[in-house]
Protein backbone atom coordinates (compact mmCIF):
# COMPACT_ATOMS: atom_id res chain seq x y z
CA UNK A 1 0.00 0.00 0.00
CA UNK A 2 2.94 2.56 0.99
CA UNK A 3 4.44 1.56 -2.29
CA UNK A 4 1.17 2.27 -4.36
CA UNK A 5 0.67 5.89 -2.54
CA UNK A 6 4.43 6.84 -3.32
CA UNK A 7 3.41 5.94 -6.68
CA UNK A 8 0.40 7.56 -7.09
CA UNK A 9 1.81 10.93 -5.31
CA UNK A 10 4.72 10.92 -7.63
CA UNK A 11 2.40 10.33 -10.67
CA UNK A 12 0.37 13.22 -9.68
CA UNK A 13 3.85 15.48 -9.34
CA UNK A 14 4.88 14.23 -12.76
CA UNK A 15 0.90 15.31 -14.24
CA UNK A 16 1.73 18.66 -12.49
CA UNK A 17 5.06 18.91 -13.95
CA UNK A 18 3.34 18.53 -16.81
CA UNK A 19 1.16 21.47 -16.93
CA UNK A 20 3.61 23.69 -15.73
CA UNK A 21 5.82 22.96 -18.71
CA UNK A 22 2.60 23.13 -20.85
CA UNK A 23 1.58 26.31 -19.88
CA UNK A 24 4.81 28.13 -19.90
CA UNK A 25 4.68 27.13 -22.85
CA UNK A 26 1.63 28.38 -23.82
CA UNK A 27 2.32 31.75 -21.89
CA UNK A 28 5.60 32.08 -23.32
CA UNK A 29 4.59 32.33 -26.79
CA UNK A 30 1.86 34.85 -26.16
CA UNK A 31 3.84 37.26 -24.06
CA UNK A 32 7.54 37.54 -24.67
CA UNK A 33 8.89 39.15 -27.54
CA UNK A 34 12.81 39.62 -27.52
CA UNK A 35 13.95 37.71 -24.29
CA UNK A 36 15.24 41.25 -22.53
CA UNK A 37 17.72 41.85 -19.48
CA UNK A 38 14.42 41.79 -16.58
CA UNK A 39 11.37 40.08 -16.94
CA UNK A 40 9.30 43.35 -16.79
CA UNK A 41 5.92 44.18 -14.79
CA UNK A 42 4.19 44.36 -18.35
CA UNK A 43 4.90 40.45 -19.42
CA UNK A 44 4.58 39.55 -15.83
CA UNK A 45 1.07 40.19 -15.20
CA UNK A 46 0.39 39.12 -19.16
CA UNK A 47 1.75 35.22 -17.87
CA UNK A 48 -0.08 35.51 -14.57
CA UNK A 49 -2.98 36.27 -16.54
CA UNK A 50 -2.77 34.27 -19.21
CA UNK A 51 -2.21 31.23 -16.74
CA UNK A 52 -5.16 32.05 -15.11
CA UNK A 53 -7.52 32.91 -18.84
CA UNK A 54 -5.95 29.12 -19.58
CA UNK A 55 -7.39 27.44 -16.95
CA UNK A 56 -10.95 29.16 -17.43
CA UNK A 57 -10.90 28.78 -20.97
CA UNK A 58 -10.10 24.77 -20.16
CA UNK A 59 -12.57 25.05 -18.10
CA UNK A 60 -15.20 26.45 -20.01
CA UNK A 61 -14.38 23.79 -22.50
CA UNK A 62 -14.78 21.38 -20.12
CA UNK A 63 -18.65 22.58 -19.49
CA UNK A 64 -19.40 22.89 -23.47
CA UNK A 65 -18.12 19.00 -24.13
CA UNK A 66 -20.57 17.54 -21.12
CA UNK A 67 -23.25 19.53 -22.39
CA UNK A 68 -22.39 18.30 -25.60
CA UNK A 69 -22.25 14.84 -24.98
CA UNK A 70 -25.68 14.82 -22.89
CA UNK A 71 -27.25 15.67 -26.41
CA UNK A 72 -26.12 13.43 -28.05
CA UNK B 1 -11.49 -1.04 -18.21
CA UNK B 2 -8.61 -1.11 -20.81
CA UNK B 3 -11.97 -0.01 -22.99
CA UNK B 4 -12.68 3.11 -20.56
CA UNK B 5 -8.72 3.76 -20.20
CA UNK B 6 -8.75 4.77 -23.95
CA UNK B 7 -11.78 6.88 -24.12
CA UNK B 8 -10.32 8.55 -21.23
CA UNK B 9 -7.10 9.33 -22.84
CA UNK B 10 -9.38 10.06 -25.94
CA UNK B 11 -11.04 12.84 -23.96
CA UNK B 12 -7.79 14.06 -22.09
CA UNK B 13 -6.61 15.01 -25.24
CA UNK B 14 -9.63 16.26 -27.29
CA UNK B 15 -9.56 18.77 -24.08
CA UNK B 16 -5.53 19.53 -24.26
CA UNK B 17 -5.97 20.22 -27.89
CA UNK B 18 -9.02 22.58 -27.66
CA UNK B 19 -7.97 24.57 -25.06
CA UNK B 20 -4.64 24.56 -26.81
CA UNK B 21 -6.27 25.80 -30.00
CA UNK B 22 -9.02 28.43 -29.02
CA UNK B 23 -7.06 29.60 -26.26
CA UNK B 24 -4.58 30.75 -29.16
CA UNK B 25 -7.34 31.66 -31.34
CA UNK B 26 -9.81 33.73 -28.65
CA UNK B 27 -7.71 34.75 -26.09
CA UNK B 28 -5.17 37.51 -27.97
CA UNK B 29 -4.33 39.76 -24.93
CA UNK B 30 -5.16 37.65 -21.61
CA UNK B 31 -6.86 40.27 -19.09
CA UNK B 32 -8.31 40.18 -15.62
CA UNK B 33 -10.78 38.09 -17.07
CA UNK B 34 -12.72 36.35 -19.63
CA UNK B 35 -14.50 38.90 -21.55
CA UNK B 36 -17.93 38.51 -23.13
CA UNK B 37 -16.77 37.89 -26.54
CA UNK B 38 -13.60 35.43 -25.68
CA UNK B 39 -16.14 33.50 -24.10
CA UNK B 40 -18.33 33.31 -27.01
CA UNK B 41 -15.39 32.50 -29.33
CA UNK B 42 -14.53 30.15 -27.31
CA UNK B 43 -17.84 28.51 -27.09
CA UNK B 44 -17.87 28.82 -31.01
CA UNK B 45 -14.48 27.44 -31.67
CA UNK B 46 -15.63 24.22 -29.43
CA UNK B 47 -18.95 23.78 -31.48
CA UNK B 48 -17.09 23.90 -34.76
CA UNK B 49 -13.96 21.83 -33.45
CA UNK B 50 -16.46 18.98 -33.57
CA UNK B 51 -17.89 19.71 -36.08
CA UNK B 52 -14.65 19.52 -37.92
CA UNK B 53 -13.82 16.09 -36.19
CA UNK B 54 -17.26 14.99 -37.64
CA UNK B 55 -16.30 16.03 -40.99
CA UNK B 56 -13.33 14.56 -41.13
CA UNK B 57 -13.99 11.09 -39.14
CA UNK B 58 -16.75 11.15 -42.42
CA UNK B 59 -14.06 11.42 -44.93
CA UNK B 60 -11.58 9.56 -43.30
CA UNK B 61 -14.16 6.23 -43.23
CA UNK B 62 -15.58 7.10 -46.86
CA UNK B 63 -11.73 6.78 -48.20
CA UNK B 64 -10.72 3.76 -46.29
CA UNK B 65 -13.84 2.10 -47.45
CA UNK B 66 -13.14 3.39 -51.23
CA UNK B 67 -9.68 1.65 -51.19
CA UNK B 68 -10.40 -1.41 -49.49
CA UNK B 69 -13.38 -1.99 -52.54
CA UNK C 1 -6.75 -15.85 -27.88
CA UNK C 2 -9.80 -13.70 -26.93
CA UNK C 3 -8.04 -11.29 -25.10
CA UNK C 4 -5.45 -11.29 -27.51
CA UNK C 5 -8.04 -10.27 -30.20
CA UNK C 6 -9.59 -8.00 -28.27
CA UNK C 7 -6.68 -6.66 -27.38
CA UNK C 8 -5.54 -5.50 -30.82
CA UNK C 9 -9.20 -4.34 -31.70
CA UNK C 10 -8.84 -1.82 -28.78
CA UNK C 11 -5.30 -0.83 -30.16
CA UNK C 12 -6.50 -0.34 -33.70
CA UNK C 13 -9.37 1.81 -32.61
CA UNK C 14 -6.95 3.37 -30.50
CA UNK C 15 -4.44 4.06 -33.47
CA UNK C 16 -7.53 5.16 -36.25
CA UNK C 17 -8.49 7.74 -33.29
CA UNK C 18 -4.98 9.32 -33.01
CA UNK C 19 -5.24 9.58 -37.08
CA UNK C 20 -8.45 11.51 -36.32
CA UNK C 21 -7.08 14.06 -34.05
CA UNK C 22 -4.22 14.46 -35.99
CA UNK C 23 -6.50 14.75 -39.52
CA UNK C 24 -8.45 17.26 -37.62
CA UNK C 25 -5.54 19.16 -36.64
CA UNK C 26 -4.20 19.54 -39.58
CA UNK C 27 -7.58 20.43 -41.63
CA UNK C 28 -8.80 22.80 -38.67
CA UNK C 29 -5.11 24.71 -39.14
CA UNK C 30 -5.78 24.57 -43.06
CA UNK C 31 -9.50 25.33 -43.50
CA UNK C 32 -10.56 27.55 -40.18
CA UNK C 33 -10.21 31.16 -39.81
CA UNK C 34 -11.80 32.69 -36.97
CA UNK C 35 -14.99 30.43 -35.77
CA UNK C 36 -17.95 31.43 -36.61
CA UNK C 37 -21.63 30.62 -35.31
CA UNK C 38 -22.01 27.74 -38.02
CA UNK C 39 -19.54 25.18 -40.13
CA UNK C 40 -20.34 27.32 -43.80
CA UNK C 41 -19.96 25.04 -47.15
CA UNK C 42 -17.08 26.47 -48.12
CA UNK C 43 -15.15 25.83 -44.73
CA UNK C 44 -16.61 21.98 -44.79
CA UNK C 45 -15.71 21.52 -48.33
CA UNK C 46 -12.54 22.69 -47.52
CA UNK C 47 -11.76 20.24 -44.73
CA UNK C 48 -13.01 16.88 -46.47
CA UNK C 49 -10.52 18.04 -49.57
CA UNK C 50 -8.07 18.24 -46.84
CA UNK C 51 -8.66 15.03 -45.79
CA UNK C 52 -8.58 13.67 -49.02
CA UNK C 53 -5.58 15.47 -50.25
CA UNK C 54 -3.55 14.64 -47.03
CA UNK C 55 -4.45 10.69 -47.53
CA UNK C 56 -2.84 11.44 -50.94
CA UNK C 57 -0.13 12.93 -50.27
CA UNK C 58 0.90 10.31 -47.44
CA UNK C 59 0.10 7.79 -49.94
CA UNK C 60 2.48 9.19 -52.44
CA UNK C 61 5.32 10.40 -49.89
CA UNK C 62 4.97 6.30 -49.24
CA UNK C 63 5.44 5.48 -52.51
CA UNK C 64 8.56 7.93 -52.99
CA UNK C 65 10.07 6.63 -49.81
CA UNK C 66 10.01 2.95 -51.24
CA UNK C 67 11.58 3.63 -54.49
CA UNK C 68 13.98 5.23 -52.51
CA UNK C 69 15.06 2.42 -50.50
CA UNK C 70 15.09 0.33 -53.18
CA UNK C 71 17.83 2.81 -54.97
CA UNK C 72 19.94 2.35 -51.74
CA UNK D 1 12.48 -8.30 -33.38
CA UNK D 2 13.38 -5.31 -31.09
CA UNK D 3 15.93 -4.08 -33.58
CA UNK D 4 12.59 -4.13 -36.31
CA UNK D 5 10.14 -2.35 -34.06
CA UNK D 6 12.52 0.46 -33.70
CA UNK D 7 13.50 0.38 -37.11
CA UNK D 8 9.76 0.36 -38.01
CA UNK D 9 8.79 2.87 -35.79
CA UNK D 10 11.25 5.29 -37.51
CA UNK D 11 10.10 4.72 -40.62
CA UNK D 12 6.32 5.79 -39.21
CA UNK D 13 7.92 8.21 -37.65
CA UNK D 14 9.76 9.68 -40.68
CA UNK D 15 6.41 8.94 -43.09
CA UNK D 16 4.13 11.27 -40.66
CA UNK D 17 6.61 13.97 -40.42
CA UNK D 18 6.83 14.28 -44.32
CA UNK D 19 3.51 14.28 -44.95
CA UNK D 20 3.19 16.97 -42.41
CA UNK D 21 5.65 19.12 -43.42
CA UNK D 22 5.60 18.60 -47.70
CA UNK D 23 1.40 18.65 -47.27
CA UNK D 24 2.16 22.31 -45.33
CA UNK D 25 4.50 23.38 -47.46
CA UNK D 26 3.19 21.78 -51.15
CA UNK D 27 -1.03 21.74 -50.74
CA UNK D 28 -1.86 25.11 -49.82
CA UNK D 29 -5.74 25.43 -50.76
CA UNK D 30 -6.26 21.21 -51.00
CA UNK D 31 -8.92 21.08 -53.77
CA UNK D 32 -10.55 18.25 -55.48
CA UNK D 33 -7.90 15.94 -56.83
CA UNK D 34 -3.73 16.61 -56.32
CA UNK D 35 -2.54 19.20 -59.27
CA UNK D 36 0.58 18.46 -61.03
CA UNK D 37 2.53 21.17 -59.31
CA UNK D 38 1.14 19.83 -55.73
CA UNK D 39 2.27 16.50 -56.97
CA UNK D 40 6.08 17.84 -57.96
CA UNK D 41 6.46 19.95 -55.10
CA UNK D 42 5.28 17.08 -53.04
CA UNK D 43 8.04 14.55 -54.47
CA UNK D 44 10.96 17.90 -54.81
CA UNK D 45 9.72 17.92 -50.57
CA UNK D 46 10.49 14.37 -49.51
CA UNK D 47 13.36 14.31 -51.76
CA UNK D 48 14.89 17.59 -50.11
CA UNK D 49 13.92 16.03 -46.76
CA UNK D 50 15.62 13.23 -47.28
CA UNK D 51 19.02 15.01 -48.30
CA UNK D 52 18.71 17.51 -45.43
CA UNK D 53 18.44 14.46 -43.23
CA UNK D 54 21.65 13.20 -44.81
CA UNK D 55 23.66 16.78 -44.18
CA UNK D 56 21.99 16.60 -40.60
CA UNK D 57 23.40 13.31 -40.05
CA UNK D 58 27.08 13.72 -41.14
CA UNK D 59 27.41 17.08 -39.36
CA UNK D 60 26.22 15.99 -35.62
CA UNK D 61 28.57 13.03 -36.37
CA UNK D 62 31.30 14.94 -37.08
CA UNK D 63 30.53 17.51 -34.28
CA UNK D 64 30.22 14.08 -32.47
CA UNK D 65 33.47 13.13 -32.62
CA UNK D 66 35.17 16.37 -32.29
CA UNK D 67 33.69 16.42 -28.90
CA UNK D 68 35.43 12.94 -27.87
CA UNK D 69 38.95 13.92 -28.79
CA UNK E 1 14.89 6.13 -7.84
CA UNK E 2 11.64 6.82 -9.66
CA UNK E 3 11.87 10.45 -8.14
CA UNK E 4 14.90 10.43 -9.97
CA UNK E 5 14.04 9.33 -12.91
CA UNK E 6 11.51 11.89 -13.00
CA UNK E 7 13.85 14.45 -11.90
CA UNK E 8 15.67 13.71 -14.81
CA UNK E 9 13.33 13.35 -17.21
CA UNK E 10 12.04 16.89 -16.38
CA UNK E 11 15.60 18.47 -16.22
CA UNK E 12 15.70 16.94 -20.14
CA UNK E 13 12.74 18.28 -21.41
CA UNK E 14 13.07 21.44 -19.69
CA UNK E 15 17.12 21.51 -22.06
CA UNK E 16 15.16 20.54 -24.59
CA UNK E 17 12.26 22.85 -24.87
CA UNK E 18 14.83 25.73 -24.09
CA UNK E 19 17.28 24.81 -26.84
CA UNK E 20 14.11 25.11 -29.16
CA UNK E 21 12.66 28.31 -27.98
CA UNK E 22 15.89 30.02 -27.52
CA UNK E 23 17.70 28.81 -31.08
CA UNK E 24 14.43 29.94 -32.67
CA UNK E 25 14.12 33.16 -31.30
CA UNK E 26 17.94 33.99 -30.95
CA UNK E 27 19.69 32.42 -34.14
CA UNK E 28 17.80 33.87 -36.60
CA UNK E 29 20.48 32.96 -39.50
CA UNK E 30 22.80 30.57 -38.21
CA UNK E 31 26.70 31.34 -39.16
CA UNK E 32 29.95 29.54 -38.96
CA UNK E 33 29.77 30.15 -35.04
CA UNK E 34 27.63 31.85 -32.02
CA UNK E 35 28.03 35.45 -32.22
CA UNK E 36 28.50 37.86 -29.11
CA UNK E 37 24.89 39.30 -29.24
CA UNK E 38 23.15 35.76 -29.88
CA UNK E 39 24.86 34.58 -26.88
CA UNK E 40 23.53 37.35 -24.50
CA UNK E 41 20.42 36.69 -26.33
CA UNK E 42 20.39 32.78 -25.49
CA UNK E 43 21.92 33.83 -21.85
CA UNK E 44 18.85 36.09 -21.43
CA UNK E 45 16.35 33.55 -23.12
CA UNK E 46 17.16 31.77 -20.35
CA UNK E 47 17.18 33.72 -17.62
CA UNK E 48 13.34 34.95 -18.77
CA UNK E 49 12.32 31.22 -19.13
CA UNK E 50 12.82 30.50 -15.99
CA UNK E 51 11.45 33.75 -14.74
CA UNK E 52 8.44 32.58 -16.47
CA UNK E 53 8.20 29.09 -14.68
CA UNK E 54 8.09 30.86 -11.44
CA UNK E 55 4.95 33.07 -12.17
CA UNK E 56 3.46 30.69 -14.00
CA UNK E 57 3.79 27.79 -10.75
CA UNK E 58 3.27 30.54 -8.44
CA UNK E 59 -0.25 31.81 -10.52
CA UNK E 60 -1.15 27.82 -10.67
CA UNK E 61 -0.57 27.33 -7.35
CA UNK E 62 -2.67 30.02 -6.15
CA UNK E 63 -5.37 29.01 -8.66
CA UNK E 64 -5.53 25.57 -7.56
CA UNK E 65 -5.97 26.98 -3.37
CA UNK E 66 -8.59 29.39 -4.40
CA UNK E 67 -10.41 26.48 -6.64
CA UNK E 68 -10.35 24.44 -3.38
CA UNK E 69 -11.53 26.43 -0.75
CA UNK F 1 24.21 -9.38 -19.65
CA UNK F 2 24.50 -9.97 -23.40
CA UNK F 3 20.46 -9.06 -23.77
CA UNK F 4 21.34 -6.16 -21.67
CA UNK F 5 24.31 -4.81 -24.01
CA UNK F 6 21.93 -5.07 -26.45
CA UNK F 7 19.21 -3.53 -25.15
CA UNK F 8 21.25 -0.50 -24.13
CA UNK F 9 22.89 -0.34 -27.80
CA UNK F 10 19.42 -0.33 -29.17
CA UNK F 11 18.14 2.41 -26.96
CA UNK F 12 20.41 4.67 -28.00
CA UNK F 13 20.62 4.36 -31.11
CA UNK F 14 17.17 5.37 -30.68
CA UNK F 15 18.29 8.36 -28.69
CA UNK F 16 20.29 9.40 -31.55
CA UNK F 17 17.74 8.67 -34.72
CA UNK F 18 15.12 10.97 -32.52
CA UNK F 19 17.82 13.61 -32.21
CA UNK F 20 18.33 13.53 -35.78
CA UNK F 21 14.66 13.41 -36.40
CA UNK F 22 14.33 16.63 -34.06
CA UNK F 23 17.26 18.34 -35.60
CA UNK F 24 16.30 17.65 -39.15
CA UNK F 25 13.34 19.31 -37.96
CA UNK F 26 14.38 22.53 -36.74
CA UNK F 27 16.91 23.17 -39.47
CA UNK F 28 14.39 22.18 -42.27
CA UNK F 29 12.38 25.17 -41.35
CA UNK F 30 15.14 27.47 -40.07
CA UNK F 31 16.65 26.71 -43.65
CA UNK F 32 14.13 25.79 -46.41
CA UNK F 33 11.81 27.81 -48.08
CA UNK F 34 10.07 26.50 -51.03
CA UNK F 35 11.76 22.86 -51.90
CA UNK F 36 13.58 23.00 -55.54
CA UNK F 37 14.48 20.18 -57.59
CA UNK F 38 18.36 20.24 -56.01
CA UNK F 39 19.54 20.79 -52.62
CA UNK F 40 21.79 24.27 -53.32
CA UNK F 41 24.76 25.05 -51.86
CA UNK F 42 23.37 27.86 -49.71
CA UNK F 43 20.61 25.71 -48.09
CA UNK F 44 23.35 22.96 -47.60
CA UNK F 45 26.01 25.19 -45.60
CA UNK F 46 22.57 26.92 -43.73
CA UNK F 47 21.53 23.20 -42.31
CA UNK F 48 24.78 22.38 -41.46
CA UNK F 49 26.04 25.54 -39.50
CA UNK F 50 22.31 25.38 -37.77
CA UNK F 51 23.28 21.53 -36.77
CA UNK F 52 26.49 23.29 -35.00
CA UNK F 53 24.65 26.22 -33.35
CA UNK F 54 21.48 24.36 -32.32
CA UNK F 55 24.51 21.69 -30.74
CA UNK F 56 26.36 24.90 -29.21
CA UNK F 57 23.08 26.35 -28.16
CA UNK F 58 22.00 23.16 -26.22
CA UNK F 59 25.41 23.12 -24.40
CA UNK F 60 25.43 26.90 -23.44
CA UNK F 61 21.98 26.63 -22.16
CA UNK F 62 23.29 22.99 -20.20
CA UNK F 63 26.02 25.22 -18.51
CA UNK F 64 23.63 28.11 -17.80
CA UNK F 65 21.44 25.82 -15.76
CA UNK F 66 23.99 24.28 -14.12
CA UNK F 67 25.36 27.63 -12.72
CA UNK F 68 21.00 28.81 -11.71
CA UNK F 69 21.39 25.22 -9.82
CA UNK F 70 24.06 26.50 -7.67
CA UNK F 71 22.84 29.47 -7.42
CA UNK F 72 19.53 28.04 -5.72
Amino acid sequence: HEMQQFLMAEQQKAQIQQQLHALTDVCWEKCMDKPRDKLDYRTESCISNCVERFMDTTKAIGVRLQQKYKEM
Amino acid sequence: QLRQQIAVANATELLQKLSDKCFKKCVTSPGTSLGNSEQKCIAMCVDRYLDSWNVVSKSYVQRLQKERQ
